[in-house]
C-alpha cells in the first residue's frame, strides 16, 4: 500500500467562508498515483484545490509536503514548490497571444526585453505535448474557442519541475480526442513520479485514469479507496448520498411534427451549409471535435451572430407550451410573454416575415435568419450558453437577478418588478435544481462552478420557450444535479419542446438524444438515429477526413 | 421522475434568509453620511455662522442643479459609459430657453419646454452615435461637449443673457416657504432622486441598465437589446442637464454660456464618491445624492471659512480621495460581516 | 460690538491680478485689524459664475456686513446682490463693472471701484499705433468673449487701431491662457506674414505671443502689447520683446472697495446713497515707466 | 486516433495563413493617417500659408508636451485606469523648476532633474493610493488634480514665473538645424513614441500592461503581481508630465501655475482617438501618437483659418468624432476581411 513516504500529507484541514465549506479533511498523496477528488456541486473540491496550489489559505489544519511543512503563500511560491494547477475556470488573457499566455509569468526575456523566438518555440514544445499541433503561437487568445482554451490551460501546466499537478475538472469542455491527449500526458507524468489530483464529475474517466479515489460530501471527505472494483453505482452512492439512475436505456421519444428547420446555413468558414430539424418533443445531440463548429451553429441558429448564408424556418404549433412553474408564472406572464407563445404562429413562415415591423427596412438583412437573439427569443428560441462567465452570467449580481434575466415580463407588471413573485419564482428554482448558495442574494460569482451553470440554465427553465439550444449544459454539472438537469430536459420534451443540445460528453448525448448529428470542420456530416450509433461510429464521424462517411440523413 | 431525496435538497438550496434589505441598504449609507457629519462638524467648529439654519438652506438651495445632473450621471457611469458633455448642455440650455424669453418672446413654460427638449435631443445625439458605430461615449461626449458649447457661444452671441424673474419661481421657496427658504429646486431636486431610485431598483428599466453595466453579452444573450436601453440613459441625461440648465438660469436670473464649464467632472466625482463604479454595473442614486452632499458642504464650509486658494485645491482633493477611502473600508468591513 | 466684517469676493485667485488684490486687502486689514475682519475669497476659474454666487450666499449666511465684489460676469451676479441688499448688507462692486440695465431693473444701487477697461486698452493701442504707420496690419489676442472686462479691452484696442488707420486682420480668442495664446498667435503670425503686432487681452496671453513670435523667428519684428502689468513680463518690457502693458493697481482696487464699505457702515449710510461711480487710475507700463 | 487530420487541423486552426505582421500593423494607421491627410488637405485649401515647411515645423514644435503625456496616459488607459491629474503635474514641475532656478539658483539640470523627480513623486502617489485601497484611479487622480495644482500655486504664490532662456535649449532646433527649425523636444517625445511602442509590444513589462488591463485576476493566478506594474504606470506617467511641464516653459519661457488645466480631457482624447480602449487591454502607442497629431494639426489649422470661437469649438468636436468613426468603421473592415 501507499509507499511510507507520502509526497503530501494534509491533516484536518478546513476553510470558512462565511459557512464552512471544507473541514477536517485529512488524507495523504503519494508519488506517481492520480488521486480522484469527486462529489457534488459545492462540495468543496475547488477549493480543496485552490488550498493546495496556494491560492487561497486554509482556515484549519496544516500540510506537509515530502515531510516539510507546507504553507503556500501564493500561486508563485507553489509552484516553486512544484505544485500546479488547472483552473476550473479559465483564466487566460484573450488579448494576449497562445505563445504569451502559456508561459506567462515567466517569459523569456532579457533585459526585460521578450525573446520572441524563445518564447515562441518554448510555446510550441509545448503545444505539441497536448495535441495543438496546428495552432499558431503567435494567434490571440481571443480567437479560439473555448475547448482550445482548455486545453491552454492544461497545457500552460505541463512543466517539467512539477511534482503535483491538480486538474479541476480539465475536461469538462473536452472531446474524446483532446480527453485522450491528456490522459497520455498524465500517464507520462505519473511514470516520472508526478502525484496528480484529478477533479471531474465524469466517473467514466475516472475509472480510465484514477488510482485512487476520494469523494467529498458538503465539505467532509467521506470517502478515500482505490478506484479499482469500485462500481460507478457504489461511487454515485458515496457522492450523492442515494443512488441515481441515469443510464437507464431509455426508448426514443415520439417525435412530434416539425418546429425549426434550418436550410444551408452558414458563416465564414466557421459554419458551413448546416441543414437540419427540430422536431417538438424530442431532443438532437450535437457531437463533434474541439472547434468543430458547434457552439458557432448554435450561435446562429439563435441571431447572436448573423448568418452569411441560409435560411431558418419556424413552423407552427397547436398545442401551446404550458408554462413550466405554475406557482410563479401563472400570475403574471401572461400578460407578457406568454401570450405570445400561446397564440402558436399562424403559418410556416419564414424569418424574414416573423421579423417586427419595426426593423428598419435601410438594414440589410440576410432573408430568413434571426439577426438579433431579441428576435429568436421572441420567436420561441432560448439558448443555454457555453461560456457561462464572459457569456451567460453577471457575476457580480445575486442569484436572483441572474436566474430571472431572460424572463423579466414574467416578473414584472407595468415595467415594476414584482419583489415577492421574483423571490418566489428564484426560491422555487433553486429548490428545483438544488441550487447550492447561502440565499438568493449571493453573488454568482462566490457559487461553484457547477452551481454557476445551473444557474444560467435555470433562466430558460421558467421561460416558456418552445426551441431550447443548449451549448454544454452540463458542463461541470455533478451526477446526482445531472440527473435533476436531465429530468428537467425530459419533461421539456414531453411538453412539446424541441431541444437541441451540443456536448462534448458522448454518453450523456447517447443517453439523452432521440437523435445525434457530428459536426466536422464547421459540416454536419452525419446524423444517427437512436438505435444506429455507436461510440465508435460517433468518433468515426468526428474524425474522418474524408467525405465517404454517411451522408446526412435528415428526415 | 421521484422525489429529490429531502436531505440532500435542503443541504443544497438556500439555507439562510437573507437579512432584511433595507438594513444592509441603510448601512451603505453609513460610510458616507460619517464623512458628512464629520465634515459639518469641523466646519462648523472653524466658522461661527456655519452652524445654522441659513446655511443649510443656503447649501439646499445651490445643489439642485449638480444633484439632477449627478442621478442622470449616475445611470451612465452603472451602464457603463461616461458623459462629459452634460455641462456644456446645461449651458446650452439655458442659453436658448434665455433667448427664448427674451429675444423671441416666447412664454415662460414654452422656453423651458424648449430648454428641456434641448436636453433630450443632445443627449440622445450623443448616445445615438455612440450606439450606432459602437464608439466608446467617452469620446463622443468628448465632441459633444466642444460641439455643444460651441452652439452655445452661438446661441448667445458669447454674452450672458440676462433672463430676469420670469422664471425664478424655481427657485423660489416651496410653498411659499413652509419649510424656511428650501427651494421649489430642492424638493424637484429631491424627488427626482427618489423616483430614480425607484426607477433603478424596482424597475425591468433599472435591471435591464445594471445588466447592461455588468455584462452586455449576457443581456444581449438573454434577449434585451442593449440598444435602446443605452440611447434612453444617454437621452435623460441630456433631459436631466437641460433641467439643471433652467435651474441655474432661474437662480442667476440669467444664461452664461460658459456655465457648467468642467463641472462634468465634478458630477463624476459626486456619483463616484456615492460609490459607483466607473466599470458599470453596480451603482445608487442614494449614494450620488450624499456624494454631491458632500462636494457642496465642502465647497460651502470652505467659503466661509475664507481658505486660501491653494490651501481650498489641497484639502479638496484630500477629503474627495478621502471620503471614497471611508467609503470603501466601509463596504469591505460590511462585506467581511456578511 | 463686534468689529464690522466685510467679505471681499474676487474671481479667480489662481490670477495674479486677483491675487496682488488679494495681498492689498490683506495688508490693509493688517493695518486696520481693529477695524473690521476680512473674509477674502475667490472662485476656481474666472468663468464660474455659479461657484461666486454660492460665496455671496455663504457670505450672507455669515452675516457679513459688507460685500465688496468683483463679479465674474456683469449680469448673472445682480439677482444675488439684490437680496443681500435687501438684508441690509452693504456691496460695493470693484474690478469689473456691473450691467448698468441690470441694476436699474432691479432698482439698486451698486457704486463701482474701479478702472475703465477700455481706456487702458486703448491707452495700449494709441501708443503702440504711435510705432506704425496706417495700413500697417496687427491681430487682436482677447480674453475669454464672454467677460465683460474682455470685451471693453477688445473694444478699447479696435478703437485705437481705427483711430490710427491700422488694420485689424485677426481676431482670435486665446481664453486668457498663455497656452492657448501661443497656439493663437502662432496661427496668425503663418496666415498673416506682414503682421507688425500683437495686441493681448493680458499678459499671460502676451507671453505666450512673444514665444510665438519668437517661434516664427520674428523676434524684434513683431511688436505686442499686453494688460495687467504682472511680474513676469519685467524682463521683456526691459528687452523691448514686449512694448507696453497697463497697469490698473489691483491691490488699490480692493482697497478702495474696501474703505468705501467701511464708510458706509460707520455711517450707515444706506445702500441707495452711495456714490454710484470712483473710477480707479489705469496707467500705461513701459519699459520707461519701470 | 493520434494524427491529427491535417484537412481538420487546418480547418480549426483559421484556414488562411495570417498575413505577415507588419502588414496588419501598418494597415492599423491606415484609417487616422487617412483623417489626418484629409484635414491637411482641407486646411491647406482654406488658408493660403497653411502648406509651408512653417507650419509644419510650428506644429511639430507645439505638440511634444501633449505628446509626451499622451504616451504615459496610453499605458494608463491600457492597464485600465485613467489619469486626469498630469495637466496639474506639469503645471507642478514646471512651476517647481522655475522657482528652483529663479528663486533658489539652482543650476539648470539641477532644476531639471527637480521637475522630472516632482512628476515621477506625484504619479507614485496616485498609483499607490489606487493600489494600496484598491480606488478607482478616477477618483484618486481627481483628487491629484486639486491637490498637486493646489501646490503649485503655492509654490508660485500664484504668479507667472519668468524663467527666460535658461531652459530654452529644449526647444531649440536639434542639432542647431539640420531638420530645418525642428527641436529637440519634437526629437526626444519622437524617440519617446518609438521607446514606448517597443516596451508595450516587446517587454515583458509591456505584455503584463495588456494583461493586466485585460484580465487582472488572470495575471495575479500566473503569478504577475500587479500592483508594481501598476504604480510603475502611474509613477512613469507622472515623469512624463513632469517632462512635459519641462518643454512647456522652455518654450514658452515662463511657468504659468494655471497651465493645463483641462489639458487631461485633450490628452485622454487623443490616445482614444488612437484607438486605445478605456476600458482597458487594448491600445498602440503609435496610434496614439496620430491622434495626437489630429489634434495638433486641428487646433493650429483652425487658428491658422481664424475661426470664430463657436466654430471652432463646432468643428473640433466633430472631428473629435469623426475621426474615432473612421478609424472604427476601418478597423471593422479590416476584422472582417482577416
Ligand atoms: N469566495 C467565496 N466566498 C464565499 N463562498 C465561496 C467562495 N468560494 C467558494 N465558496 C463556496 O464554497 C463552496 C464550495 O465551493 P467549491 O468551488 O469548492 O465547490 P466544488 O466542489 O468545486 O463544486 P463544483 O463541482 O461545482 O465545481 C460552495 O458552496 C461555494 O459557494
Ligand atoms: N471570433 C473568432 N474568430 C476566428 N475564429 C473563430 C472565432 N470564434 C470561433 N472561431 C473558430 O471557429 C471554429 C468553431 O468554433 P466553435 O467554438 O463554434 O467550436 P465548438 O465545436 O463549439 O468548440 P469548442 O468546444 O471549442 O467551443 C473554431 O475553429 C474556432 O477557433
Ligand atoms: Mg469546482
Ligand atoms: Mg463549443
Amino acid at each position: 500500500m501507499p509507499a511510507p513516504q507520502a509526497l503530501l500529507a494534509i491533516d484536518a484541514l478546513g476553510k470558512d467562508y462565511t459557512a464552512t465549506v471544507l473541514d477536517g479533511v485529512t488524507l495523504t498523496l503519494n508519488a506517481g498515483e492520480v488521486l480522484a477528488l469527486t462529489g457534488e456541486n459545492g462540495a468543496g473540491k475547488s477549493t480543496l484545490a485552490k488550498i493546495l496550489c496556494g491560492l487561497t489559505p486554509p482556515t484549519r489544519g496544516h500540510m506537509r509536503l515530502a515531510g516539510q511543512v507546507y504553507a503556500p503563500a501564493s500561486r508563485r511560491d507553489a509552484e516553486r514548490h512544484g505544485l500546479r494547477m488547472v483552473l476550473q475556470e479559465l483564466g487566460l488573457v484573450p488579448t494576449l497571444t497562445v505563445a504569451e499566455n502559456l508561459l506567462l509569468g515567466r517569459l523569456p526575456q532579457r533585459a526585460g526585453w521578450l525573446r520572441r523566438a524563445a518564447l515562441h518555440s518554448a510555446a510550441r514544445a509545448q503545444l505539441d505535448r497536448i495535441g495543438l499541433h496546428h495552432l499558431d503561437p503567435a494567434t490571440p487568445v481571443a480567437r479560439l474557442g473555448l475547448g482550445q482554451q482548455q486545453m491552454l490551460e492544461i497545457a500552460r501546466n505541463l512543466q517539467d519541475d512539477t511534482r503535483i499537478l491538480v486538474l479541476d475538472e480539465p475536461t469538462a469542455m473536452l472531446t474524446p480526442r483532446e480527453t485522450s491527449f491528456l490522459f497520455e500526458q498524465i500517464a507520462q507524468l505519473t511514470a516520472r513520479g508526478v502525484a496528480i489530483v484529478y477533479v471531474s464529475h465524469r466517473l467514466e474517466e475516472l475509472r480510465r485514469v484514477a488510482d485512487r479515489v476520494a469523494v467529498l460530501r458538503d465539505g467532509r471527505l467521506v470517502d478515500l479507496r482505490p478506484m479499482a472494483g469500485l462500481s460507478e453505482d457504489e461511487l454515485v452512492q458515496r457522492m450523492v448520498g442515494h443512488s441515481v439512475s441515469d443510464l437507464e436505456y431509455r426508448p426514443r421519444r415520439a417525435a412530434g411534427p416539425v418546429v425549426l428547420s434550418a436550410e444551408g446555413l452558414g458563416r465564414g468558414s466557421a459554419v458551413q451549409d448546416v441543414s437540419l430539424q427540430l422536431h417538438a418533443g424530442e431532443l438532437l445531440g450535437i457531437a463533434g471535435l474541439v472547434g468543430s463548429g458547434r457552439t458557432e451553429l448554435l450561435r446562429l441558429l439563435f441571431g447572436a451572430d448573423r448568418a452569411d448564408r441560409g435560411c431558418i424556418t419556424l413552423h407552427p404549433q397547436d398545442r401551446p407550451i404550458p408554462p413550466p412553474i405554475p406557482s410563479a408564472a401563472t400570475a403574471t406572464s401572461a400578460a407578457s410573454t406568454a401570450s405570445a407563445a400561446h397564440d402558436g404562429w399562424p403559418a410556416p413562415v419564414a424569418m424574414q416575415e416573423m421579423a417586427p415591423p419595426a426593423q428598419s427596412p435601410a438594414r440589410r438583412q440576410t432573408p430568413g435568419v434571426f439577426s438579433s437573439p431579441l428576435q429568436a427569443i421572441a420567436a420561441g428560441l432560448g439558448l443555454v450558453t457555453e461560456d457561462r462567465k464572459s457569456q451567460g452570467l453577471l457575476l457580480t449580481q445575486p442569484i436572483r437577478i441572474n436566474a430571472t434575466l431572460s424572463d423579466l415580463g414574467a416578473i414584472a407588471r407595468g415595467g415594476w418588478l414584482q419583489r415577492a413573485l421574483e423571490n418566489r419564482l428564484v426560491q422555487s428554482l433553486v429548490h428545483r435544481l438544488g441550487i447550492r448558495c447561502r440565499n438568493a442574494e449571493q453573488p454568482v460569482g462566490q457559487l461553484s462552478g457547477g452551481n454557476q451553470q445551473k444557474v444560467v440554465f435555470a433562466r430558460w427553465l421558467h421561460r416558456p420557450c418552445r426551441v431550447l439550444l443548449l451549448d454544454e449544459p452540463t458542463r461541470g454539472v455533478d451526477v446526482g444535479a445531472r440527473a435533476e438537469l436531465y429530468r428537467e430536459l425530459d419533461r421539456m420534451a414531453a411538453e412539446g419542446r424541441a431541444l437541441l443540445m451540443v456536448s462534448s460528453d458522448l454518453r450523456e448525448l447517447m443517453t439523452m438524444a432521440d437523435r445525434i448529428g457530428v459536426m466536422r470542420a464547421g459540416r454536419l456530416v452525419a446524423l444517427f438515429e437512436r438505435g444506429q450509433w455507436s461510440e465508435q461510429a460517433l468518433l468515426a464521424a468526428a474524425f474522418a477526413h474524408t467525405a465517404s462517411n454517411p451522408a446526412p440523413v435528415t428526415r | 421522475m421521484n422525489d429529490p431525496a429531502p436531505a440532500s435538497a435542503s443541504a443544497r438550496a438556500g439555507t439562510r434568509a437573507p437579512a432584511p434589505l433595507w438594513r444592509s441598504q441603510l448601512a451603505t449609507y453609513l460610510g458616507l453620511g460619517a464623512v458628512l457629519a464629520g465634515m459639518v462638524a469641523l466646519f462648523s467648529s472653524l466658522s461661527e455662522y456655519f452652524w445654522s439654519a441659513e446655511t443649510f438652506i443656503t447649501i439646499a438651495n445651490e445643489i439642485p442643479a449638480l444633484a439632477v445632473m449627478a442621478v442622470g450621471m449616475s445611470f451612465v457611469l452603472i451602464i457603463a459609459g461616461i458623459d462629459l458633455s452634460v455641462g456644456s448642455v446645461m449651458a446650452l440650455a439655458a442659453a436658448i430657453s434665455a433667448a427664448a424669453i427674451v429675444q423671441w418672446g416666447w412664454t415662460v413654460p414654452a422656453a423651458a419646454a424648449l430648454a428641456l427638449a434641448t436636453g433630450l435631443v443632445c443627449g440622445t445625439i450623443t448616445g445615438t452615435i455612440a450606439v450606432a458605430w459602437r464608439l466608446p461615449s467617452f469620446i463622443v461626449s468628448l465632441g459633444m461637449l466642444e460641439a455643444v458649447r460651441g452652439s452655445a457661444y452661438l446661441v448667445t452671441d458669447s454674452r450672458t443673457q440676462y433672463v430676469g424673474d420670469a422664471i425664478s419661481w424655481l427657485s423660489a421657496p416651496f410653498l411659499g416657504g413652509i419649510f424656511g427658504g428650501i427651494s421649489v429646486a430642492f424638493m424637484l431636486a429631491l424627488l427626482l432622486v427618489i423616483v430614480a431610485q425607484l426607477v433603478l431598483s424596482h424597475t425591468v428599466f433599472g435591471r435591464c441598465v445594471v445588466g447592461i453595466g455588468t455584462n452586455e453579452e449576457a443581456m444581449r444573450l438573454a434577449g434585451v437589446d442593449p440598444r435602446p436601453i443605452r440611447i434612453t440613459v444617454f437621452a435623460v441625461t441630456g433631459l436631466l442637464a437641460g433641467l439643471a440648465g433652467l435651474m441655474q438660469s432661474a437662480r442667476l436670473e440669467a444664461a452664461d454660456p460658459n456655465a457648467g464649464a468642467g463641472i462634468e467632472l465634478q458630477v463624476i466625482a459626486a456619483v463616484v464618491i456615492g460609490g459607483t463604479s466607473l466599470m458599470g454595473g453596480r451603482g445608487s442614486v442614494v449614494n450620488t445624492a450624499f456624494g454631491v452632499l458632500i462636494i457642496a458642504v465642502l465647497e460651502a464650509g470652505l467659503a466661509q471659512v475664507g481658505a486660501s486658494e491653494p490651501s481650498k485645491r489641497i484639502i479638496t482633493g484630500g477629503v474627495i480621495v478621502a471620503a471614497v477611502i471611508i467609503d470603501t473600508l466601509r463596504q469591505r468591513m460590511d462585506a467581511a460581516n456578511r | 460690538q463686534d468689529k464690522p466684517k466685510i467679505a471681499l469676493i474676487m474671481k479667480s485667485l489662481a490670477n495674479e491680478f486677483f491675487r496682488t488684490m488679494e495681498d492689498g486687502a490683506r495688508a490693509h486689514q493688517k493695518a486696520n485689524a481693529d477695524a473690521y475682519t476680512l473674509l477674502a475669497n475667490g472662485i476656481k476659474n474666472e468663468t464660474d459664475t455659479a461657484a461666486q454666487i454660492k460665496m455671496i450666499e455663504q457670505a450672507v449666511a455669515q452675516k457679513v456686513n459688507a460685500i465688496v465684489l468683483a463679479p465674474s460676469d456683469s449680469k448673472a451676479l445682480v439677482p444675488v446682490l439684490k437680496s443681500a441688499i435687501d438684508k441690509g448688507i452693504i456691496v460695493v462692486n470693484i474690478d469689473n463693472r456691473l450691467d448698468a440695465a441690470a441694476l436699474k431693473e432691479k432698482n439698486i444701487n451698486v457704486p463701482f471701484v474701479g478702472p475703465d477697461n477700455r481706456l487702458g486698452a486703448k491707452m495700449a493701442g494709441e501708443y503702440l499705433a504711435r510705432r506704425l504707420k496706417a495700413g500697417d496690419k496687427v491681430g487682436i489676442i482677447e480674453g475669454i468673449a464672454t467677460a465683460f472686462n474682455g470685451q471693453q479691452r477688445s473694444l478699447g484696442h479696435h478703437e485705437a487701431m481705427k483711430a490710427a488707420g491700422i488694420t485689424v486682420a485677426s481676431v482670435q480668442s486665446g481664453q486668457w491662457e498663455i497656452e492657448k495664446g501661443n497656439t493663437v498667435a502662432a496661427g496668425m503670425l503663418r496666415e498673416h506674414p506682414d503682421l507688425v503686432a500683437l495686441l493681448a487681452g493680458n499678459d499671460s496671453m502676451a507671453l505666450g505671443a512673444v514665444a510665438a513670435i519668437k517661434a516664427a523667428g520674428k523676434t524684434g519684428k513683431v511688436l505686442v502689447v499686453g494688460y495687467d502689468n504682472i511680474g513676469a513680463i519685467a524682463p521683456l518690457l526691459a528687452d523691448g520683446r514686449m512694448l507696453a502693458s497697463v497697469e490698473q493697481y489691483a491691490a488699490k482696487q480692493a482697497v478702495f472697495g474696501i474703505e468705501l464699505a467701511q464708510k458706509a457702515i460707520a455711517a450707515k449710510t444706506p445702500q441707495a446713497q452711495l456714490p454710484a461711480v470712483m473710477q480707479t487710475d489705469v496707467v500705461l507700463s513701459t519699459k520707461d515707466s519701470r
